[in-house]
């Protein structure tokens, strides 16, 4: 579960995430499988037009939660090699927002942890998104509550019953 | 010692920020204070911010810490609204 | 569902396969997610140390059912792109066997678009693994019957229920 | 016309080529002829091989056909044992 590799670099950037640089180092010879996500900036939301995306991010904060998810969701699927990588900042449609990175011995267990530590990223990493639109509005997108003692406790991380609340804040 | 005043600053973070008009707030708060106690006196700022204030977790340093954690003079806590990463 | 960008491509190569070369000019603005797999050589398989693999096809057969494949998942999941490539000859440890790319517009149609296309592709495509071993015998890799009136018929590509055959015949 | 016979040839790919010993194999069939006279045929060639056969689909050209698919002369067909990508 040691990835030898790239253990000190920074799971926040906010320079443009490289796939090159994510699995160089990370070939693992008893590994069959390799995983990858790209979540990149979609050019529209719920039918609204998007021009361009803000990710803003508890650095310090999101940098130790996704290290710590990384080796959870290794544990759980027995996958050698498990990384993500987030992007802040100002991003253009097509740019990637996250990489994820699995490597395992078969690709079920690979399918299965990527899918994972997406997910768990998403729901549980302080990384707040805000959509500008087209017509020069902008809204933070809905998130997931991640205090553990607000009004209810946060389900499941990879499920479908974990809250969202809307924060949808439209400013013209 | 009771009845004293500490000063705690506030990191907003997300819409949290935007709902602050500011990055950075403080709060007076009477000794011994908690986490509670400072999202009471921040909730005063109005009734949308006091609703985001209960979907927040808090942070101190690189620690989710949570409502009864006990808050000294000079702390900062961060507001962490819902998150929506990816 | 067109992928102009490449439709003439080979889906069956004899020289080392390129994930730049399959993602570029596949971007698309609508799609917020990339989902990829690659397939690599093992040092290992059911405990035997693997030295080397061998890949044939019967390759025109072989690339028009991957783009037939391609298509009935893109069909079937609603995914703009998907994309598969398979390698054939002699491979080492480490190197990519097939690579398959998907984007879609979210992640769940992407994960399950990417699992279903690479399960299909090795289960119902006519090419064959030959493992090496370090102790210098070779097997051929158990496969799925792709006769449609064979004993039984094929029952279910993406599932865990297809037929497989043990050809294993050990040679010193 | 019934009662002549033709020549077909079969290639054979993967483990069907190691039991074969050959990539190419030719059989001599009465008419009519389809895919399961071949079958029939190549059975001859020891119990491993009809074993096999019984696994293996048949393409002509790029075209996977069934065991009742008329055979003629000078086709060449194509045996594909069990498969295993990736």
């Amino acid at each position: 579960m040691i990835q030898m590799h790239d253990i000190n670099q920074p799971r926040i950037q906010d320079t443009p995430l490289s796939l090159d640089a994510l699995l160089t180092g990370s070939e693992r010879d008893d590994c069959g499988a390799l995983a990858v996500f790209a979540g990149t900036v979609r050019n529209h939301h719920e039918g609204k037009p998007v021009a361009h995306l803000v990710y803003t991010a508890h650095a310090a904060l999101a940098d130790k939660m996704i290290r710590g998810i990384e080796q959870e969701i290794a544990a759980k699927h027995g996958v050698p090699v498990c990384r993500v990588v987030h992007r802040i900042g100002a991003l253009a449609i097509g740019e990637s927002a996250i990489l994820a990175v699995v490597r395992a011995p078969h690709r079920a267990e690979a399918f299965a942890a990527l899918r994972a530590v997406v997910d768990a990223v998403k729901h549980r990493v302080p990384i707040w998104k805000e959509e500008f639109y087209t017509d020069g509005s902008s809204a933070f997108v809905t998130g997931c509550c991640i205090a553990e003692d607000a009004a209810q406790p946060h389900e499941d991380d990879a499920g479908h019953d974990h809250r969202h609340h809307d924060h949808g804040h439209q400013h013209a | 010692m009771a009845g004293s005043r500490i000063e705690v600053r506030v990191q907003c973070f997300g819409p949290a920020r935007r709902l602050a008009g500011d990055e950075w707030l403080s709060v007076q708060l009477g000794e011994p204070a908690t986490v509670a106690d400072a999202l009471a006196a921040l909730a005063q700022r109005g009734d949308d911010f006091a609703a985001l204030l209960k979907q927040c977790a808090v942070a101190l340093g690189d620690e989710i810490v949570r409502r009864t954690y006990p808050l000294k003079a000079g702390d900062e806590i961060a507001l962490l609204p819902p998150v929506a990463g990816g």
